[in-house]
């Protein structure tokens, strides 16, 4: 009875999720006559093929460009950084309890501050803002310290003695690290380019004051919802979620095959 | 030094325990009435019995018409190696998992559709289970509290039971700042609070170590007589149940294999699988070449190959398929070959060669072949006995033994 | 040397990540402090050191209402989500047996998560408008004579919108907290007379709280400088205080939205405070 | 700062970010100080524009590359932004495309340079409310508020003191401008919307919307408030403060009563909230309603009898442009003038500043409706292709001089603008 009622709960919790969202997928699968309310008019793929073409103001693709690549640096810097600072914190060194709290205010500051408070260093210093310097900066301050806690937890688990087994084999500290400590970690490395990605890719509120001059998709987005009255924006979500959930799959696939291995 | 020894001798307070056939009638004759759990701190312990019980997940056969009885104020262990099933009736008999068909019985109750709280009887977990945001008195308390007893006769209850496992001063800590056997000692005596009938006990000691776990076993058998309660015991450590049990259950794929005292079991295992796994006892498989009487015992000639003739006590059909078993510690060794080509009814002798020889403490491992066969054998002494024979790695040998010592396992 | 090289590493590998959070975090917030107290006018701002921003937010009864508001949204959403993630948490770490099915329905709690929230959020406009799905399924079944105006542009709205936001962030801690529940607790608390709601009581939700704790963080500080939500499903009628330093913002009223900011940082701080004390976040890692 | 070369900028490696900005380094992002070695020619040069969906229209850009031969980058904005960015991000933008009103704020954060008139071809030609103040007699020059006119010129070249009276500098070079009013749904409203007052009508309760822009808002609420009879004001374009708490304390009200459906702060927004039923009646902008007929839903820009409320766009330069760039902006602001964007913006219902320019590049049929108030000889065609209007409708408030003639108020920046800012955002979040 109970088992019944909650997965009723979770059918309607799914509804809940996904429900508004294939309205919009719906909404942009329309003929060229397709408005941006129901009811449907007619089907087609127009709207799907209009994201890229030229808009009337403002560019999909290449705002999709930039949170692509700005996405990539985001995961990278976060992965090095996260992976040395993970590491330090395996031996106990002075300062290592600020740090740790210094990352975790990095997660509770609220995202406006963030944006707020870079935008007005860069303003008060008369440094440009851009979306690949101070847009990754306030990226970082979101995607780092998921990282890090993703990191210190996967070396709380990870047996050293791997490393001196290693060691005692006669590697170096670097062929130590490429050779035992890498692959070990790669599983974990594959997750956090995932969810670092995508809190980059998605990421609004904290980039909103300090993209600077180019827009990153979700700041064009919510720019479209301003100055786009067609479904053209249902159907750049149609695709921007389609690109999200490949990358979660490709992200996916390739976790479990490396943690098969 | 052998904490064992300071063990009470053993009661057996029922009949010679039997495996039942299937098709058994009636009630189970071990159990008692049971009485109030509340009343008293001694509660008059319950006999369990399974009948015909059969536990199946999808297409998996867990485990396959099990006839059990357990007799009121046992100990009682269920051996076997994982996945034999023992685990499987352990919860089964609590009540954490659905009998398929058959039914359980505790004392003359019929229980197969009770709720674990229902049918008086407590189980200790493996990894004893203790909730680790409670506080250990709020562990003990937890299932007076869930049984709506007093507040006042809980305090009194838990008291006395925290006192008895001698941990009173550790009431307002967590169970992760308990050493293993302090938690041990916890687990029990939550489990016992509730003055069950019956107590389970799910590998009780297998997260102690070694020394520990030789400590705990003649605590767990102290407070089973002072408790004078059925204990189920699943363990697959066999010097464990020897150790522990009135009656010890020898469980392989979901079937029981031999029900017997400690002592039955190592003197005469009843299959292969339990000879094999009670000890390292040595395995020849052969066929029933001739039946006779040996010092009018009736007995069986056994034709090994690549080993010739082995005579045991038993009896079988000609013919049939057989084997038999021989303990290490009851064959001889002996350096002498010659008349080995005239083998006695009485005498069991195979040629060997020392393979191996590993000096573990009191007693010697000494690993054998078969040359013939290349099977392998162990022989056990005692390591006086041993270093003064003078026998060398690769010295060819002739292991004997009587057919008296010798027992046959039917297929 | 190796010595000296081995207590110097950890340093040296912490120093990148220390560096970041200096410049992106730290010095952006000392720099909102120092800023709140200065002067502006319609276009710039001065240095100064005057307390007069602070004051006009504490003497404005619009500004108090604002925080009120925040706080109501906040706890509304906060709820709500504690509400949706204990029994799907539930209903997947408990009700499903097949290890595989429960990752998948869990994924599939996940995949919105992973998509834009600006879109997910533009997606319950043609669901809630006045000419919307919903409204024209009611008066279609004739519960209603005139649209609901209330769905959409509205307190409502708005907390729907944020709770389908930010439910994940609940969700998946207390998931991974009631995964971590050592299922013989369970069969002990069963085999001692606990009845299902005491088994929820007495074990499964105490040893869910760490989980619970930190979802609430995540949710409490995501919405409380909120403002796309409140301003996209609000219809620009709705505050917080978000969105208020962001209309500041958008003034060119700096010192003020930094004033605001710096009140905004001290509640989530004092509010992120409470809820460590519940939970050695180190611990759950 | 020292002028940094693209190699220099990629040897010293400042952030990882630089390098992966290869992609896009062709272009700089601050202007080099210093007079250009290069002198090649303005085909090299890549003006970035930043402004309102309004006018940043690529279709524009693609039409101004193809004529101009060099480079335009547009960013879309709402206003509050555009403002914002011109004030406090110069390195962002070459050319401000921004409106009137906002310049009592951008001309003294000296992010623009002054606009030399003498350079402009067709400055003469421009609509003459611009650039003398008046225009053929029309009342439009006594309108309240900020009047393009006001703060058309500055009074030297490195002054930013606006000029009463026409220099050579100016701040702005306009392009377009219109008179805005309420738009309604004809469908849903059962009565002709005739004055401001109807936007307080019970009868639409939970049904209106107003703009969430201060320096425009205020001047409909203002006009709103006066036409319902709710208060009075000495200068509706230039407030006291008292003024300005009676008006909010107003809409404050107004706003609790539930009056309101929604702001919007952009002119898509405002078609959205039309077209999607949400909400009957708003104050919205010309090219909106057109928006919203675009799609095949009635709407109409209601004449008011107490008139319109104008405004004026332009273009202006930012200080740092020189050299090439200063000349490609200038071809540019030539370039806009010339009459296609005119015709192009016109077909949306905007006027262009310089009229008989954008006639030549519009249709006779054209320019008979949106100009001379006409009805539609065929069928009115956006610029996007999509059929406004049937052949035979008259555009609502008629020709271009009864429209323009009748604007009692310019969108208007205050002297007590920072203090109107806050009072409006109490507005908006109480």
């Amino acid at each position: 009875m109970i088992k019944l009622l909650l997965t009723a709960f979770f059918a309607l919790f799914v509804l809940f999720l996904y429900g508004p969202m294939l309205a919009i997928f719906t909404l942009s699968l329309q003929g060229p006559d397709g408005a941006l309310t129901f009811p449907v008019r007619s089907f087609g793929f127009y709207w799907l093929g209009q994201v890229f073409q030229e808009q009337r103001v403002g560019s999909f693709v290449e705002s999709f460009q930039r949170s692509l690549w700005l996405g990539l640096a985001v995961v990278a810097i976060a992965i090095i950084v996260s992976v040395m600072a993970s590491m330090a914190f395996r031996a106990r060194f002075k300062g290592s309890l600020a740090l740790f709290y210094l990352t975790i205010s990095s997660l509770v500051v609220p995202g406006v501050l963030i944006s707020l408070g870079i935008g007005i260093t860069f303003q008060v210093l008369d440094i440009q803002t851009n979306w690949f310097s101070s847009g990754l900066g306030a990226h970082l301050t979101w995607t780092v310290p998921f990282a890090f806690l993703i990191m210190l937890g996967v070396f709380n688990r990870f047996n050293p003695y791997y490393e001196e087994a290693a060691r005692d084999l006669g590697a170096g500290e670097v062929r130590t690290f490429q050779e035992v400590v890498l692959p070990l970690i790669l599983p974990s490395l594959i997750g956090i380019a995932l969810l670092g990605f995508t809190l980059s890719y998605d990421e609004f509120i904290r980039t909103s004051l300090v993209s600077g001059q180019y827009n990153t998709l979700p700041l064009e987005i919510f720019g479209m919802t301003t100055n786009v009255t067609s479904p053209a924006l249902y159907a750049l979500g149609t695709l921007t979620t389609l690109f999200s959930v490949t990358m979660i799959a490709v992200g996916f696939g390739a976790y479990k095959s490396l943690s098969r291995q | 030094m052998n904490p064992d020894s300071a063990q009470p001798s053993r009661i057996v307070s029922s009949p010679p325990v039997s495996v039942r056939s299937a098709d058994a009638d009636g009630r189970a004759d071990a159990g008692q009435m049971p009485t109030d759990a509340r009343q008293g701190i001694v509660t008059e312990a319950a006999g369990v019995a399974l009948r015909s019980v059969t536990k199946k997940y999808g297409p998996v056969t867990a485990i396959e018409n099990v006839t059990l009885d357990i007799p009121a104020g046992a100990y009682c262990c269920l051996l076997g190696p994982s996945g034999c099933g023992k685990t499987t009736a352990l919860r089964m008999i609590a009540g954490h998992e659905a009998v398929t068909a058959g039914e359980v019985l505790i004392g003359d109750r019929v229980v197969t559709q009770l709720p674990p709280a229902k049918r008086n009887t407590a189980m200790m977990f493996q990894n004893y289970a203790l909730f680790p945001h409670k506080t250990i008195w709020q562990n003990v308390d937890f299932g007076l509290k869930m049984q709506r007893v007093s507040k006042a006769e809980r305090t009194q209850r838990v008291g006395e039971i925290l006192e008895l496992v001698g941990l009173s001063h550790t009431a307002d800590r967590k169970p992760n700042m308990l050493s293993g056997g302090q938690q041990q000692r916890i687990a029990l005596a939550r489990a016992l609070v509730t003055r069950p009938q019956v107590l389970m006990l799910d590998e009780p000691l297998s997260a102690l170590d070694e020394n520990l776990r030789v400590r705990m076993r003649g605590e767990l058998r102290k407070i089973q007589q002072q408790f004078k309660l059925t204990f189920i015991q699943v363990t697959h450590h066999v010097e464990e149940a020897f150790s522990l049990s009135d009656q010890v259950v020898v469980m392989n794929h979901g079937r029981i294999d031999q029900v017997a005292t400690p002592t039955e079991l190592f003197n005469a295992p009843a299959s292969q699988f339990v000879a094999k796994f009670i000890g390292d006892n040595n395995i020849f498989e052969g066929r029933v070449s001739r039946t006779c009487r040996i010092n009018g015992i009736e007995s069986v000639e056994l034709t090994v190959e690549g080993i010739g003739t082995l005579y045991c006590q038993g009896s079988a059909a000609l013919n049939a398929t057989a084997a038999c078993s021989v303990r290490p510690d009851l064959m001889q060794l002996d350096p002498v070959l010659e008349d080995l080509a005239a083998p006695s009814t009485e005498t069991n002798q195979v040629p060997v060669r020392v393979v191996d020889v590993e000096m573990t403490g009191y007693v010697t491992r000494v690993s054998l072949i078969v040359e013939a066969t290349g099977q392998t054998m162990l022989y056990k002494a005692r390591t006086t006995d041993w270093m003064g024979a003078g026998i060398s790695v690769g010295q060819p040998l002739r292991a004997t033994w009587s057919a008296e010592d010798c027992v046959f396992l039917p297929s | 040397m190796y010595k000296s090289w081995k207590v110097l590493q950890p340093y040296l590998l912490a120093t990148p990540q220390t560096l970041i959070f200096l410049m992106f975090l730290v010095f952006p917030i000392l720099m909102i402090f120092v800023v709140s107290f200065w002067q502006f006018n319609g276009y710039a701002m001065t240095p100064a050191f005057t307390f007069e921003n602070y004051v006009n937010i504490f003497s404005s009864q619009v500004s108090l209402a604002t925080y009120l508001n925040t706080f109501k949204y906040v706890t509304l959403v906060w709820g709500l989500c504690v509400a949706i993630a204990l029994p799907v948490s539930y209903y997947l770490a408990f009700c499903i047996k097949r290890e595989s099915i429960r990752v998948l329905l869990f994924l599939l709690c996940t995949i919105p998560f992973w998509t834009s929230n600006i879109i997910r959020m533009i997606s319950w406009i043609p669901l809630l408008g006045r000419e919307g799905l919903v409204n024209q399924a009611l008066l279609n079944l004739n519960l209603v004579q005139q649209p609901v105006e209330w769905l959409l542009y509205s307190d409502f709205a708005i907390v729907l919108g944020m709770v389908h936001l930010y439910n994940f962030f609940m969700i998946a801690p207390v998931f991974n907290s009631m995964m971590r529940i050592d299922r013989t607790l369970i069969t002990a608390a069963r085999d001692m007379g606990a009845s299902g709601f005491e088994v929820l009581k007495e074990i499964i939700l105490p040893l869910t709280a760490p989980g619970m704790a930190i979802g609430s963080i995540f949710v409490v500080t995501l919405t409380m400088g909120e403002y796309v939500t409140v301003r996209l499903m609000g219809g620009g009628q709705a505050a917080s205080i978000g969105k208020l330093i962001s209309t500041q913002i958008g003034s060119l009223q700096y010192p003020l939205a930094a004033a605001n900011a710096v009140i905004l940082l001290l509640f989530t701080l004092v509010m992120v405070t409470g809820i460590l004390r519940v939970v050695d976040i180190q611990k759950e890692l | 700062m020292p002028k940094f070369t693209r190699r220099r900028l990629l040897q010293t490696g400042l952030a990882t970010g630089a390098a992966l900005a290869t992609a896009r380094c062709g272009t700089p992002n601050n202007p080099a100080p210093g007079p250009e070695v290069n002198t090649n020619s303005i085909k090299d040069v890549t003006l970035r524009f930043i402004g309102t969906g309004v006018a940043q229209i690529n279709d524009i850009r693609d039409k101004a590359q193809e004529d101009l031969g060099f480079k335009i980058e547009l960013k879309a904005l709402s206003t509050e932004e555009n403002n914002q960015i011109a004030i406090t991000q110069p390195g962002q933008y070459d050319m401000f495309d921004g409106e009137y009103f906002s310049l009592p704020l951008v001309i003294p954060s000296g992010n623009l340079q002054a606009i030399d008139v003498k350079r402009i071809k067709s400055f003469d030609k421009i609509a003459s409310f611009f650039t003398t103040g008046d225009f053929n007699g029309l009342p439009v020059e006594t309108a309240q508020g900020t009047a393009p006119i006001k703060v058309m010129y500055l009074s030297d070249q490195n002054s930013s003191e606006f000029s009463a009276t026409p220099t050579d500098w100016a701040t702005l070079i306009p392009f377009q401008y219109n008179a805005d009013t309420l738009g309604y749904r004809p469908d849903l409203v059962d009565k002709e919307i005739t004055s401001w007052a109807d936007l307080f009508d019970p009868a639409f309760n939970g049904k209106t919307s107003i703009l969430d822009i201060p320096s425009i808002g205020i001047m409909d609420a203002a006009l709103v408030v006066e036409a319902a009879g709710l208060m009075t004001f000495g200068d509706k374009g230039n407030m006291t403060r008292e003024e300005i708490d009676q008006i909010t304390e107003i809409l404050i009200e107004k706003k609790r009563e539930g009056q309101f459906r929604a702001f919007w702060k952009t002119f898509d927004e405002s078609v959205n909230l039309m077209s999607s039923g949400e909400v009957v009646l708003q104050s919205m902008w010309s090219p909106a309603v057109t928006a919203v007929k675009a799609q095949g839903i009635e709407c109409v820009y209601a004449p008011l009898k107490e008139g319109y409320r104008a405004w004026g766009g332009g273009i202006g330069m930012s200080a740092a442009l020189e050299g090439a760039k200063l000349d490609a902006a200038y071809a540019y602001m030539d370039w806009l003038l010339d009459g296609w964007v005119g015709a192009f913006l016109g077909r949306q219902g905007y006027y262009s500043a310089v009229p008989e320019n954008a006639k030549k590049f519009m249709s006779a049929e054209e320019w008979d409706f949106w100009y001379e108030g006409k009805p539609a000889a065929v069928d009115m065609v956006d610029p996007f292709g999509k059929t406004l209007e049937k052949a035979g409708a008259v555009r609502d408030g008629g020709s271009f001089e009864e429209r323009m003639g009748n604007v009692v108020v310019w969108n208007s920046t205050m002297d007590e603008q920072v203090y109107l800012v806050q009072k409006w955002n109490e507005f908006i979040a109480a």
